[in-house]
Order: C-alpha cells, then sequence, then structure tokens
C-alpha cells in the first residue's frame, strides 16, 4: 500500500521528546485518528502525535513514488523544527522519512532499510547501529554518526550515512560494515575503533582518525591535524577503487571540487596495536 | 493463615513424591494441618494449585549476584542491559539486565523463576561491606554470601606455622574472625595459591607448588581450611574451586584435590570446569565419568555443576589469572581487580557456540555429571551465574535432564566431534520431579545446612513455588504459578505481585574476638585499612539470622 | 572532651582512615594525622555555616522546605538529580528511588 | 591500592598530582609507602610522572615527561605500540606529545621491567580531550602491559565518594552515570543524559541538587539555566548555589554528623561515623522523606 | 538461394550450449587496456586444445573506473572450466599488466536465466596473502590485491549464463586470396554485433575441424570433407569443382538471437567475387542443441 503521510509541527516543544513512533511502518493504513492518537514521551509524560502536530493524509506524491523505498513502504512527511525530537526514524525498515526541519538524537538509528532524508540538521548518534537502507543529511550533524552505543563493539553495519554538512566527534566509530561520508568536517576520533568499511571526510578532520581501527578505509581529502603515530606511511598513489567511490558519492550528491577521480593519495596503514591492516587515505590534489 | 490445596506435593526431604497434599502456613512457616477444623481450614486465603506441582522455594548455592566483580561487570557491560528493561510498576522498581542485572532486578529474575534463597559464592572480607550493600538492595530473596580465604595472607601466614597443633588452632581462631568481618555464611576457597602466584607473575599453581611468600602449597591450604571448617562445624563444608579451572587435562588436579580432601567434608564448586581429560594433542575431552564415580564413593563430596548456556555471558571470577588467560585467548573486554593481601578477580565477556567444539564439550561434560553422578543430594544444579550462563537459563537445564529425546535432539546443533569426546549421548536418564526438586533446593538446602529450607515440612519457611505440570518442563520451571517467600505470595501467574525483603544469613562460630597480637600487627603491615574500619557492621545487614554451628 | 580513634576523612578518594578526632562540646577542636586539606575539611564540617532552610529566599522550617521540593519534583515533567558525590551511599540510593520516581535523569560529577 | 604499597616497584603518576591533591596518598598508598614487600619504601620503587607542567609530585620523581596537553590518547598508543614491539619510525614518529621517542622508549621499558606496576591516572588523563577513550586507552594499556608483568591501573577519584554514586547508581540501575528514566526503566547514555550537556541545551525543568556545587563548579550557562528552573539545593554549607536556589535544605555533614559508607577511588567501602551531633537531618533521612512525599504526592 | 551470385547452401550450422562471462579490463590507456585483454584472450580458439574460447567484444560502453575498458567474452563447456581458465588468465594475464582493473561486465542480455556468479575476484584475492581488501561501493564487493606497481581492483564475482559456442559458417572460395577477402569482410562486419566473439586468429579459422580422428588420442582431426587438397581422394567430400579455398568463421555467443544476427552479417559480407558457396558445419542434428539455418536467417 501506498502512503503519503504529513505532520506538520505546530510548535516546537521545551523539553525533548521521544518519538520512536515517527517511522513508515506505524502510519501504514491507519486514517487519521489512528495516527493523531500514535504515542510520544514528552519529558516523562506519555502524549500523542496530534498533540504536536496537524496530521495530513495525502494522495501518493508522484515524486515521492519515483523512489523505490517510498514504493515499498510509503513515505512520511515531517515539517517544522524538530530538533528536540528523539529516535525519529529509528528501526525503520522501508518506507522513507522526509524532514523538512532539523531532528534530535538518534534519528535512523537501528535502521534496517528505507530511506531518511534529513533538509536540515542532525542530533548525536545519527544512524547509530544501522544495518541497512540510507541516510542522506543535508545539514550537519552530531557526534556518533554511524557509532555504537556504549559496551558494544560494533556500531554499523551495513547501509550509507550521507552527511552534507559537518559532523562531530566519533564519526562512524566502530563502524562494522557500510559507508559513512561527510562532506565537510568533523572533530576527533574520526573512525574510532572501526573493523571495516569507509569513512570518508570531505573537510578537515581533527585529531586521532582511525584510531584503534582494525581493518577499513579511513579517506581524508582535507589534510587532518596530525595522523597517529601508530600509522606507518606506505606510498602516494591513486588506490584503485577510488573512481569508484568517487562516482558512486556523486550518485550520493556529494561533489568535492578539486578532487577528481583520479586524485592521489598518501597512504598510511594502522592501527599498528590492532593489527596495521587499516588505512588512512590522505588526499594530496586538496591542497 | 493460608493454605495451598490440591497440588502434588513434592517434597524429597520427607519422601513425598508428588502425592496431592495440602500445604497450611502461617507466620511465614509451614504449619501442620493435622487436626484443623474443616471449618477453619474453609475460611482460610487458599490457593489452588491442582494441575501443579508444590516444590519448597528454589536455592541456590552458588551464584554472583552482589559485590565489587558483579558490579564491575554491569560497567563493563552496558549493553546487555539495554534490551532486558522492567519499567516501574506499582509493586516494583526498575531494573535491567539479564546476564548481571541490577540488584532488584536479580530479585525479581530468581524470584519469577520460584527461587527464595541465593548465595553470592564470592566475597573477599575487604569488600565484604560492598556486598551486604547490594545484598540488602535484592529483594525477594534470603541471601548470604561466602568469604573467599583461599589466597589471604594472614591465612598463609598462620598456615606457615611449624606446629601443627598451633596451627589448627590459629586457624580455627582466624577462620571464625574472618567469617565474621566480613559477615560471611560459608568459607571459599578460590584457585587456592593461584591468585597469589599470579601476583607474582609466575604460571599456574599445582597441587604442590609453593605460593610466595611462605611457600605454603595449594594442598596445605585446602586440607588445613578444610580441618578448620569442619572441626567448626560450619553448616556449609568449604566450598571449593580447584586450580587449573578450564585446563584440558585439569581433572587429574581435581581428582588429586579429592583424594587429598577425602574424608572431609568439600563441596566442588562448578565441577563441569575442573572436569576436562587431555588429548595426546593437548585437546578437550570429558573427564565427568572418573569424577561421577570418585563422587559416587565419597558421600562427603558433593558439588555443584556450573552448566554451560549456550549464548553471551560474562565472566566473573576470583581466580584472576585464569581470566586474563581467557582474555588473551578470547581477545575481549578484560577487568581485573587485585583485592588487598586477599585476592583477585577478574573479568571477561564470552560466548559459548554450540559449534565450538570446546564450548559443545563443556556443554555436555556438565550434563554427563548431572546424568553420571548417582545420588541426587551430591550434585547440583547451577550455572555458576553468569560464568557459564545466566540464572534465567535454568527451565532450559531442567528440560535438558529431564527429556532425553530433547536433549539428543541437540547432538545436530553441536560440534560433530562432540560425540568422540563426551558420552552424553549414550546416557538415558532422565530426572523425575522429585530429583529436580533435589538439585535445586531440597539438597542445596541441606548441604547449606539450612534445616528450614528446602523442605516443606511443619516449622519450615514458608518459601513455596508452584509449578503447573506441563510436559515442557522448560515452560513449566520458567513460569511458576505461585511463589511465596515467608508465607506471602509474592508471584502469581510468572509475574511479580508483591515485593518482599528477605533475610541475611550468617554464622557466627566460635574463634578470635580480637586477633591475636601477631596477626594484628601483620595486619597493620599489610592492609591499607585500619583494622577497626575492617569489620562488617551491623549496619549492613537486613534481617540477619544466624544459622547454628553443629 | 571525646577522642575518636580511626576516623575516616571523607575528602578525597584516599579515604584516610586513622585519623584522630578531638570533640569538645560538640565541636571538633582537634584533628591529628590528616593532610591539611582534611583537616580543614573536618574543621569546616563542624562550624556551624549551614544556610537556613528556606524556599525562594524565605526562611521556614525543614518540614516546609521537604514539602516543597517533594511538590516540585513531582511536578517536573524533566527533572534532574544530580550531585551524590560527597554524601554516604545511603543517601545515593534514596536519591535513586527519587530519580525512579520522578521519571528523571540522575548523574554524578563523574559523567562526561 | 593495598596491592600497590605491598608490591608496586614501579609506580606512575599521570595527569594527577596527588602531593597537592591526595596528600596522603604517597605516603598510605604508593611511592613513599613500606609495604610488605616494599620494606625500603621509595627506595624500592621506580617513580614515574607524566604531567603538562611540574608539580611537587612530578619533583619526586625518577623519570619526569612533561608532555604537551591534550595528548593523552596518543600516548598511550606508543606506550602500547612499544609494549607490543611494534616498529615506529622515529624520521615519523620523532616525539609524543612534545617529548622524544627515546623517553617513551624508556617508560615502556620500565613497564617491562618491573615485577608489578601500577598506573595512577588523574584529571589530566581522564579530562583532557577525548575523555571516556582516552580511559578506554589506558585499559588497552594496562592490558597489554599484563602480557609482559602484572599491572594495575587506578583512576584518582576526587570528591570522597564520587566512586560510591558509580557504584551505587551502577547496582540500582545499572549504569555508573548518566540515567534517564523517562520511560520507567533506565537509559544510558552519556552526552544525552549527562549534566553539562543537558543543561547547555537547557532540558531539565527542575532540579535536585546534593553534596555538590554547581555555582561553583558548572559552567556559566549551566548555571544561568538552573537558576532559570526550580533548584532544591541539600548541602551542609552555603555556597555558590544555596543564595539562589529555590529550596535550600541544610543537613548534617557526612562523615561528621552523619554516619554511612563511602567507597574509596579502590573500591574499598569504608564506614564513615558520626563525630557530633548536628541541629540538621542527614542527607539520607531528608531524602528518604522527600521520596515518601513525592511518592504520595505521585499517587494521589 | 544465391546472394550476389554466392549459393548459400540450404544447410545449418550446429552449435552448442556454453557457459559464458563477459570480462571488462580497463587501465590507464588503451594501449595498456588492449595489452591486458589480449593476453586474457590469446591462445583461446577452440576448448578442445585451449580449455576455453575466448576474444575481445569490442570497447565497454561504461567502465565502474571511468577509464578506458575492453570487453572480453569467455566460453567454456562447464562453469567449472570457465571458472578454472577465468582465474588463471586473470590472474597470469590482467593482473600482471601495468595499471590494469578488471570487473564483471554484467550479461544484460541475459535476462531470463537465472543469475548464476563464479567467485573470481573471491579467490583471487588469495594472491594478497593476507594483505588483500576489499571494499563495498554500492552494494558490491571489489577486492583490492596490492602489487608492485599499486593495487590490483577485481570484482568479488562474476555473472554467468549458458550461452551458444560453434556457431559457424564456411566460405568456399575460388582462390585464397578470394577466402580470405571474403572472410575479413564477414569478421569486419561481425564487429558490429555485441555479445559475440571470433574466438579464432583474426576471427577466422582455416583447420576446421571434424569430431574425432583414426588415431585413438587424437579428440578431432583436419575437416577432411572441407579440404581442396584431398578432394579427389574423399569420399565424402562436398566442394564442388573449382573450389580451391576454404575457409571458416566460427562464432561463440552469448544468445542464439545474437549468433544468429552475426552470421547473417558475416555471411551477407562474404558474398563477393570468387566465393563459390557459402555453408555451414552440423552433425545432422544429433549434437548441438542451437541450429542456424542460412537460408532462414537470410531471407
Amino acid at each position: 500500500m501506498h502512503t503519503h503521510v504529513k505532520l506538520t509541527l505546530r510548535t516546537p516543544p521545551d523539553l525533548p521528546v521521544d518519538a520512536q513512533s515517527l517511522i513508515p511502518e506505524s502510519f501504514v493504513g491507519k486514517d487519521q485518528a489512528d495516527i493523531g492518537a500514535l504515542p510520544l514521551l514528552l519529558g516523562n509524560r506519555s502524549v500523542t502525535v496530534a498533540d504536536f502536530f496537524d496530521v495530513a493524509i495525502l494522495p501518493a506524491d508522484p515524486g515521492d513514488g519515483r523512489t523505490e523505498e517510498a514504493r515499498e513502504g510509503g513515505t512520511l512527511h515531517l515539517c517544522g523544527d524538530l530538533s528536540r525530537f528523539k529516535h525519529i526514524g529509528e528501526q525503520m525498515a522501508c518506507g522513507r522519512v522526509v524532514v523538512d526541519g532539523s531532528v534530535g538524537s538518534h534519528a535512523g538509528a537501528f535502521m534496517t532499510g528505507g530511506a531518511l532524508d534529513v533538509n536540515g540538521e542532525a542530533g548525536d548518534y545519527l544512524g547509530a547501529h544501522m544495518s541497512g537502507g540510507r541516510i542522506t543529511v543535508r545539514g550537519s550533524a552530531g557526534h556518533f554518526v554511524g557509532a555504537a552505543y556504549r559496551g558494544y563493539v560494533f556500531g554499523m553495519t551495513g547501509g550509507s550515512i550521507c552527511i552534507h554538512g559537518d559532523a562531530g566527534h566519533m564519526v562512524g566509530a566502530r563502524l562494522r560494515r557500510g559507508l559513512v561520508a561527510v562532506g565537510g568536517s568533523c572533530g576527533d576520533l574520526a573512525a574510532y575503533g572501526m573493523r571495516a568499511g569507509t569513512v570518508l571526510i570531505g573537510g578537515k578532520s581533527r585529531v586521532r582518525a582511525g584510531a584503534n581501527m582494525v581493518r577499513g578505509t579511513v579517506i581524508l581529502l582535507t589534510p587532518p591535524e596530525a595522523i597517529m603515530p601508530t600509522f606507518r606511511y606506505n606510498c602516494v598513489y591513486c588506490p584503485g577503487f577510488w573512481p569508484i567511490l568517487h562516482a558512486s558519492l556523486a550518485g550520493l550528491g556529494l561533489d568535492f571540487p578539486g578532487v577528481s577521480p583520479q586524485a592521489v593519495f598518501e597512504s598510511y596503514s594502522g592501527d599498528i596495536n590492532e593489527g596495521g591492516r587499516g588505512e588512512i587515505l590522505l588526499c594530496r590534489n586538496a591542497n | 493463615m493460608l493454605r495451598i490445596v490440591n497440588g502434588r506435593v513434592h517434597d524429597p526431604s520427607h519422601g513425598v513424591g508428588g502425592e496431592v497434599r495440602d500445604i497450611y502456613i502461617q507466620d511465614g512457616r509451614i504449619v501442620s494441618g493435622e487436626g484443623l477444623d474443616p471449618a477453619q481450614a474453609r475460611d482460610m486465603e487458599t490457593l489452588d494449585a491442582a494441575g501443579c506441582a508444590v516444590l519448597p522455594g528454589g536455592v541456590d548455592i552458588h551464584s554472583h549476584i552482589a559485590g565489587a566483580k558483579v558490579n564491575s561487570g554491569r560497567i563493563m557491560c552496558p549493553e546487555d542491559h539495554y534490551g532486558h528493561v522492567r519499567a516501574a510498576t506499582d509493586v516494583t522498581r526498575p531494573g535491567c539486565g539479564l546476564i548481571v542485572p541490577s540488584t532488584y532486578e536479580t530479585g525479581y529474575l530468581y524470584s519469577q523463576l520460584g527461587y527464595t534463597t541465593v548465595f553470592e559464592a564470592a566475597v573477599p572480607p575487604i569488600e565484604a561491606r560492598h556486598a551486604h550493600e547490594e545484598l540488602m538492595d535484592i529483594p525477594m530473596l534470603d541471601t548470604g554470601c561466602f568469604a573467599v580465604m583461599g589466597n589471604n595472607y594472614l591465612v598463609m601466614k598462620v598456615l606457615n606455622d611449624p606446629d601443627p597443633v598451633r596451627r589448627r588452632e590459629r586457624l580455627r581462631g582466624l577462620v571464625p574472625w574472618l567469617l565474621r568481618a566480613s559477615r560471611a555464611f560459608a568459607v571459599k576457597v578460590v584457585n587456592p595459591g593461584g591468585v597469589e602466584d599470579w601476583k607474582w607473575n609466575a604460571g599456574a599453581a599445582d597441587l604442590d607448588t609453593p605460593t610466595p611468600p611462605f611457600g605454603v602449597t595449594p594442598r596445605q591450604i585446602v586440607t588445613g581450611l578444610a580441618e578448620a571448617v569442619d572441626s567448626l562445624g560450619l553448616p556449609h563444608p568449604m566450598h571449593l574451586h580447584c586450580n587449573h579451572l578450564g585446563d584440558p587435562g585439569n581433572v587429574e588436579t581435581t581428582l588429586a584435590t579429592m583424594e587429598t580432601l577425602s574424608g572431609h567434608r568439600t563441596h566442588f564448586t562448578h565441577l563441569q570446569y575442573h572436569a576436562y581429560g587431555r588429548t595426546k594433542k593437548g585437546g578437550f575431552t570429558s573427564g565427568a565419568a572418573r569424577l561421577a564415580e570418585y563422587l559416587d564413593a565419597h558421600p562427603e563430596f558433593t558439588c555443584d555443576v556450573g552448566q554451560i548456556v549456550f549464548g553471551n555471558t560474562l565472566t566473573m571470577t576470583s581466580d584472576a589469572p585464569m581470566e586474563f588467560k581467557l582474555h588473551k585467548m578470547r581477545g575481549a573486554k578484560w577487568g581485573n581487580c587485585d583485592i588487598e593481601m586477599e585476592g583477585g578477580s577478574g573479568l571477561v565477556p564470552v560466548r559459548y557456540a554450540p559449534k565450538v567444539l570446546v564450548n559443545a564439550i563443556q556443554w555436555a561434560v556438565g550434563l554427563e555429571l548431572l546424568l553420571l553422578i548417582k545420588n541426587p543430594w551430591q550434585v547440583f544444579l547451577t550455572t555458576d551465574h553468569p560464568n557459564a550462563g545466566p540464572f534465567t537459563a535454568y527451565p532450559e537445564i531442567i528440560r535438558l535432564l529431564m527429556d532425553a529425546d530433547y536433549r539428543r535432539s541437540w547432538l545436530e546443533k553441536l560440534h560433530p566431534r562432540v560425540r568422540r569426546r563426551t558420552v552424553l549421548f549414550d546416557l538415558d536418564r532422565e530426572y523425575d520431579l522429585d530429583e529436580i526438586a533435589v538439585i535445586t533446593r531440597a539438597g542445596t538446602a541441606r548441604r547449606l545446612g539450612l534445616s528450614s529450607k528446602g523442605h516443606l515440612g511443619a516449622g519450615a519457611d514458608a518459601d513455596v513455588a508452584v509449578y503447573p505440570i506441563l510436559s515442557d518442563k522448560a515452560a513449566m520451571f520458567s513460569r511458576p504459578r505461585f511463589v511465596l517467600k515467608q508465607g506471602e505470595l509474592v508471584v502469581r501467574d510468572g509475574q511479580i505481585v508483591a515485593e518482599r525483603t528477605g533475610r541475611t544469613l550468617c554464622v557466627a562460630p566460635e574463634g578470635y574476638r580480637q586477633l591475636p597480637e601477631d596477626l594484628a600487627e601483620t595486619f597493620a603491615g599489610c592492609y591499607t585499612v585500619k583494622l577497626a574500619n575492617y569489620m562488617v557492621e551491623d549496619e549492613y545487614l537486613r534481617r540477619p539470622e544466624v544459622v547454628p554451628c553443629g | 572532651m571525646q577522642l575518636h580513634q580511626d576516623v575516616v576523612c571523607t575528602f578525597c578518594g584516599c579515604l584516610c582512615d586513622d585519623l584522630e578526632v578531638e570533640v569538645e562540646d560538640n565541636v571538633i577542636v582537634g584533628v591529628k594525622k590528616a593532610c591539611v586539606i582534611g583537616k580543614n575539611k573536618l574543621f569546616h564540617d563542624s562550624h556551624p555555616d549551614a544556610p537556613p532552610p528556606s524556599i525562594a529566599g524565605r526562611e521556614v522550617s525543614i518540614e516546609e522546605a521537604i514539602d516543597e521540593a517533594a511538590r516540585i519534583l513531582a511536578r517536573a515533567r524533566y527533572p534532574l538529580i544530580y550531585g551524590l558525590s560527597s554524601t554516604t551511599s545511603e543517601a545515593q540510593r534514596e536519591l535513586v528511588a527519587i530519580a525512579e520516581k520522578t521519571k528523571g535523569t540522575i548523574d554524578n560529577p563523574s559523567s562526561y | 591500592m593495598g596491592e600497590a604499597r605491598n608490591r608496586a616497584d614501579l609506580i606512575i603518576y599521570w595527569g594527577c598530582n596527588p602531593v597537592e591533591t591526595h596528600m596522603r596518598h604517597l605516603s598510605r598508598y604508593s611511592s613513599l609507602a613500606k609495604g610488605l614487600y616494599t620494606p625500603e619504601g621509595r627506595k624500592g620503587r621506580k617513580v614515574v610522572a607524566i604531567d603538562i607542567r611540574p608539580t611537587p609530585t612530578t619533583k619526586g620523581a625518577d623519570l619526569f615527561l612533561q608532555v604537551k596537553p591534550g595528548n593523552t590518547f596518543e600516548i598511550a598508543s606508543v606506550l602500547r605500540a612499544l609494549l607490543r614491539g611494534e616498529r615506529l619510525e622515529e624520521e615519523a614518529v620523532a616525539a609524543v606529545a612534545g617529548v622524544p621517542l627515546a623517553s617513551w622508549r624508556e617508560v615502556a621499558e620500565a613497564i617491562k621491567a618491573c615485577r608489578y606496576g601500577v598506573l595512577f591516572f588523574g584529571l589530566g588523563v581522564t579530562q583532557c580531550r577525548g575523555s571516556d577513550i582516552n580511559v578506554e586507552q589506558v585499559g588497552l594499556l594496562i592490558q597489554d602491559a599484563n602480557v609482559h608483568t602484572r599491572f594495575y591501573g587506578l583512576a584518582m577519584r576526587g570528591h570522597g565518594n564520587v566512586n560510591g554514586s558509580n557504584q551505587v547508581m551502577t547496582w540500582l540501575t545499572g549504569y555508573p552515570m548518566s540515567v534517564n528514566f523517562s520511560h520507567g526503566f533506565a537509559q544510558f547514555n552519556p552526552g544525552e543524559f549527562s549534566v553539562l550537556p543537558m543543561l547547555a541545551r537547557g532540558e531539565p525543568d527542575a532540579a535536585l541538587i546534593v553534596a555538590t556545587d554547581p555555582g561553583a563548579h558548572l559552567p556559566a550557562d549551566a548555571v544561568r539555566h538552573l537558576r532559570s528552573i526550580p533548584t532544591v539545593a541539600i548541602d551542609p554549607h552555603k555556597n555558590q548555589t544555596t543564595p539562589w536556589a529555590t529550596v535550600v535544605i541544610p543537613v548534617a555533614p557526612s562523615g561528621v554528623a552523619a554516619a554511612g559508607t563511602f567507597y574509596r577511588m579502590d573500591n574499598v567501602p569504608l564506614r564513615v561515623r558520626k563525630l557530633i551531633e548536628s541541629p540538621y537531618p542527614s542527607d539520607e533521612e531528608v531524602l528518604a522523606a522527600m521520596k515518601e512525599r513525592i511518592d504520595h504526592a505521585l499517587r494521589a | 538461394m544465391r546472394i550476389n551470385g554466392v549459393e548459400i547452401v540450404d544447410t545449418f550450422a550446429e552449435a552448442f550450449p556454453m557457459h559464458g562471462a563477459r570480462v571488462r579490463v580497463t587501465a590507464v590507456n588503451d594501449r595498456w587496456t588492449r595489452q591486458a585483454a589480449l593476453a586474457a584472450t590469446g591462445f583461446a580458439t577452440s576448448v578442445i586444445g585451449c580449455g576455453i574460447e575466448a576474444g575481445i567484444e569490442g570497447a565497454s560502453p561504461e567502465t565502474p573506473d571511468g577509464r578506458p575498458g575492453l570487453d572480453c567474452l569467455f566460453f567454456g563447456m562447464s562453469r567449472d572450466a570457465l571458472e578454472k581458465q577465468l582465474l588463471k588468465r586473470i590472474g597470469q594475464a590482467i593482473m600482471t599488466a601495468p595499471t590494469s582493473a578488471c570487473f564483471d561486465g554484467g550479461l544484460p542480455e541475459c535476462p531470463d536465466q537465472e543469475p548464476e556468479t563464479l567467485p573470481i575476484g573471491g579467490k583471487i584475492r588469495y594472491f594478497g596473502d593476507g594483505h588483500q581488501s576489499s571494499k563495498v561501493i554500492d552494494g558490491r564487493r571489489y577486492w583490492r590485491i596490492p602489487v608492485m606497481e599499486g593495487e590490483f581492483v577485481i570484482d568479488e564475482s562474476f555473472a554467468t549464463a549458458k550461452g551458444v559456442g560453434g556457431g559457424n559458417f564456411m566460405i568456399l572460395a575460388q582462390s585464397d586470396e578470394a577466402a580470405l577477402a571474403a572472410a575479413e569482410a564477414a569478421v569486419a562486419a561481425i564487429g558490429a554485433v555485441r555479445g559475440v566473439i571470433l574466438p579464432f586468429p583474426g576471427g577466422i579459422v582455416r583447420s576446421g575441424s571434424q569430431v574425432g580422428s583414426r588415431y585413438a588420442f587424437l579428440p578431432a582431426s583436419t575437416n577432411i570433407a572441407f579440404c581442396p587438397t584431398i578432394r579427389g581422394r574423399v569420399p565424402g567430400t562436398v566442394l564442388p569443382r573449382g573450389v580451391n579455398s576454404v575457409l571458416e568463421i566460427v562464432i561463440d555467443g552469448l544468445t542464439p538471437e545474437v549468433v544468429a544476427e552475426a552470421t547473417r552479417l558475416g555471411v551477407l559480407a562474404a558474398c563477393r567475387d570468387g566465393v563459390v558457396q557459402i555453408t555451414a558445419g552440423n552433425y545432422g542434428g544429433k549434437l548441438g542443441k542451437h541450429h542456424f539455418h542460412l537460408c532462414r536467417l537470410l531471407s
């Protein structure tokens, strides 16, 4: 069934809201009253979707129907400043969530499929532990993008996260599989302890990128503040997969002017404390 | 008064094996229904146990539920808690965790399985105050703890005394003092000498490896402490975790320890971990049959199994060197804590997988012990929670014991070579409900010396578990119809309906009231706390109950 | 005068437990073996500079203050319970229970 | 700490200055203490200090490495690599944290050579860039060290019972800090449920402050938010919070006028005593009463 | 029928199912792409002696890495044989060539078949001796094998499908010059068809074969019915008088349709002066599954 539901926030709340229910699966086949009655947690009390949002069930948007995700699971369209709404799109398996505005933390966490598009900013733990699907954020994201919650050995295990703006610390930390790409800059400890997968930072990355990584690739298109002493320099070359990844990123809407598909990279192996099978690729073209 | 009617009562202590009987309860105790006016009985609050088995409340002889290392385990494994949560209700507080549950959750989960008494199996005296603080926050259960002494400096100093008479006498003074200092219930020995050895960076201790600084051997430690425990008449014998836990071929060490201790009442804990033979290439095989044979011939010995449960868990033991070995082997997280002059402890998360040969053998060895040891009063059900698995797996293990077909159905899930290394799949024995009652409550209570627990005779604590009789024994034991704690209904249909505070069980044998001067001086020389601040105060015991020594 | 032996100093995480404290007329008059900071803390704790119980700056009884605190916390929709670092574990337990009841957040200064 | 006193022949102080902050630490528990197997006290031990500036603690060390701030993680990483015998190229890694690689080799060799080493680390490690990840890395360093010898690490905890608060919270909630009960069960997430970021985001609508002085210790924006919401302060003393707190409740100081349990930095719990009478109830009594009244109000 | 005066014999070419795969070779420039492709497809004229048949299909329409690429088709009698040869040829001829990379060209022309893949990159990776790594991009796994010059990138798996091997036709001409000119014209014409290759040198075979031999150790021998020099003494000769030279075009393709189309274009182009007859080889229709009737194709 093809559903297109639009929720428009009337007034942003002054307390954090747990919004686990805001995933397409909760909306499919429901009428306006059912949707309005879906639960949210405002601070420590239960409220409903209707307490905050104007609910509209729209005819299938032919534009949205173009994407495979929306055809399969319907589209949930959220409008307004949802920066205090946490857990939007958490555990979604299909369909598409489009947010015109910003979202709070844990957006798309544990996602297994579908698409989450945020035309605004995202909070911490964006796509944490996600295993499939794709997330696109037009603005910036907080800390722990695609990372693991405390105690887990692995964070994200599949899918892709694409951030056009900046990201905070620990981008892609403990990544097991998948792609995290940040167009802008990021904080410390990008790809910390990653097991495999790809983390790409377009802008400035701060310190300790790739620290304790086991396998996988950290691609830095802008020179970082420092490279961990536990990485060993290899050589300068153009990795054979880079043109392929470059094209793939372009498909996701991430363009890096000045970084060509034939760009050459300084290659480092590390972290030697964890076996040294990971790599940092440091783009040379950019300067 | 309250009565439980129409249930099939399994009270092996009194030879009652499934007969329909009514149980009467008054003031938290079981009372005799004889001579009761039928009219009076009708007016009583009545629980209908038709179609149910009525058993004494469960008594766990060895579990890790409170204290420094358990709490470190909680900190180490937040990921265990996220998916296992209990929201507050009108009668319960919130809780979380499965492998290392929070204190309230521990009480609730045990109670929901029909357990009413649980012992924390390893508490170093200097950290006993912490263990008691946590025990105070475990509802639903009577609890107690065992004080670890196998690597204690003062104990070794006394054992080093060349004069055997004086040595025995001083040990008979020191052991009660340590029990009182830690308000403990029994004497625990963990890898005697081996932990101290490790602090010296030495290899694993054999029975006759001299332990620095005195050169006391593990053999001397276990015999000395076993003698002391015997002569003090402690309700529970020495609770021994042997050397070489987990090593292939360790059954030789275990048998040698048994020979040394033959004639002394001893409880060998998590024997599964000490029952491995060795192939020519150094691989694991089962040594369970040899140990079972030995136990069959030695009624003074008992054991609990420490049955492996497949899945994730966290090992935690005072056997610090073993934990470090495990950490290096698995590349897993590791926590360690050396406890001043008394021992150590370590923590490593593990996953037991049926397709891993060693794990499959461990799993089979535990079941073999349970099935090969003839007398159920000598072998008890534990998972050494959470080392071999969480206690919440007890119903599943009971099913494995009661249903041979189900047990055999596991063969295909296991590593294929397990068949050659064990005899489990040649065993047809099936436990009946009475035997289950023995290994989970009657036997453990008796071995702990708790005369008012583990049975349903008049005068017993009214700790009762009522299970619906189902063909799926795992389902039966995982959702009791009723659980009563001290005569009050606390669980109905598997759900907590009331919270009750249990008692703390401890002992008070005669011994040193104060340390003799030389030991006090030693204490001052090696401890960083003052003697005056060492003994656990009365404030840390909720509803204390002193179990008398024999 | 009372002499307390083997007193535990509560200032830092060392918990030195060998202090000797002299008390006279319910006031600490002497501290031995403690470090300077510990000694000062003991004297300070003995010195009556407690704030008067108050609500919005108005002096009230302890009971009234507790009542008002309970009212505030019961009403709150996202209360924060913070501190715990210099009090007993017995008090910390009560704080956890309050956090549970008020469905609030509890944190201590060791957080990051 | 008994083990440090009795066994340690190598002591490393890193990012801590016990001579000034834990003044009796050295003589009772660490470098200066005479223990069972360390009868010579200081003479029998090697002492290494790592800090960003000279302190009285570093002055007493056999080896002092003055490091550039914010490099804890790098230092731990390099020491790990050295302990693991990894090749480090001098041309690439001439210095770490401003200290030549040769000096770090010396530290690594000292660790390998010792019989029983103890690392005490303080705020310089835990509160510098990387915070909890630094502690994780120091933990890995300790693991690597244990391949060679017995080596032990301990955080120098500040306030008397901050460790106790971690312990109590852990056994009751499952987590040592940063716990939220909005859903009726405990959720743990430092950052999301930590005091500083929460106040910075302006989330709490009421606060109960016990046994700490946010007015003195927290940053200005955090205090600003606290001042804008109903705040209850419970403290034995006037402090920088009590003048503006909505409700102020004086209590008896723990360990002086109220008894109870404190946890030492190495998890040894001790009972603190009541030495004098206070006109005020203890924290425990106030909070127990408050809990009952909250319960009553919520059930009403 | 006759085209341009050349007789088209009313017979059919008999062809067999073969397992095919498309390998897309890229390199820094056309020169090195061609070197790698030539080496990989070299000595792959007939399964009889080479174990595989292969050829360069043409320039890649697009390449994953945006570099110049050539598509090569490989045909083997079984999936196993195909895998074995691909491993050898990619490993020895493509991986060894400077700047090369190697991708699965896909088989879009065979959508109806159950997709089956061979783990070519998944096995060649072991050349990396533990230092290989993989990269998943858009759901596709590439292996990266360190080599002295940089790294060799190859798809983890390659699609295979059942194609057609042994499509053919014979050009019977008055002179060897005429035969060769006609055959060359046919090869040029077939070059426009995607999905087919002509495995023999330059696309042309002169030593066409028959099944079997009088010698026990040979599975095939010279196609005596088409050899002009023994026309007089071979009873079963099919050569009309005046034919002095015969050349054969052998076509392997991914589908019967493309083989048919290649045959059609090839025959048309070969109908030139000096060519007497065009016919095709078959075994009476008993052995091969695919039959390509020349006259039907051309009408």
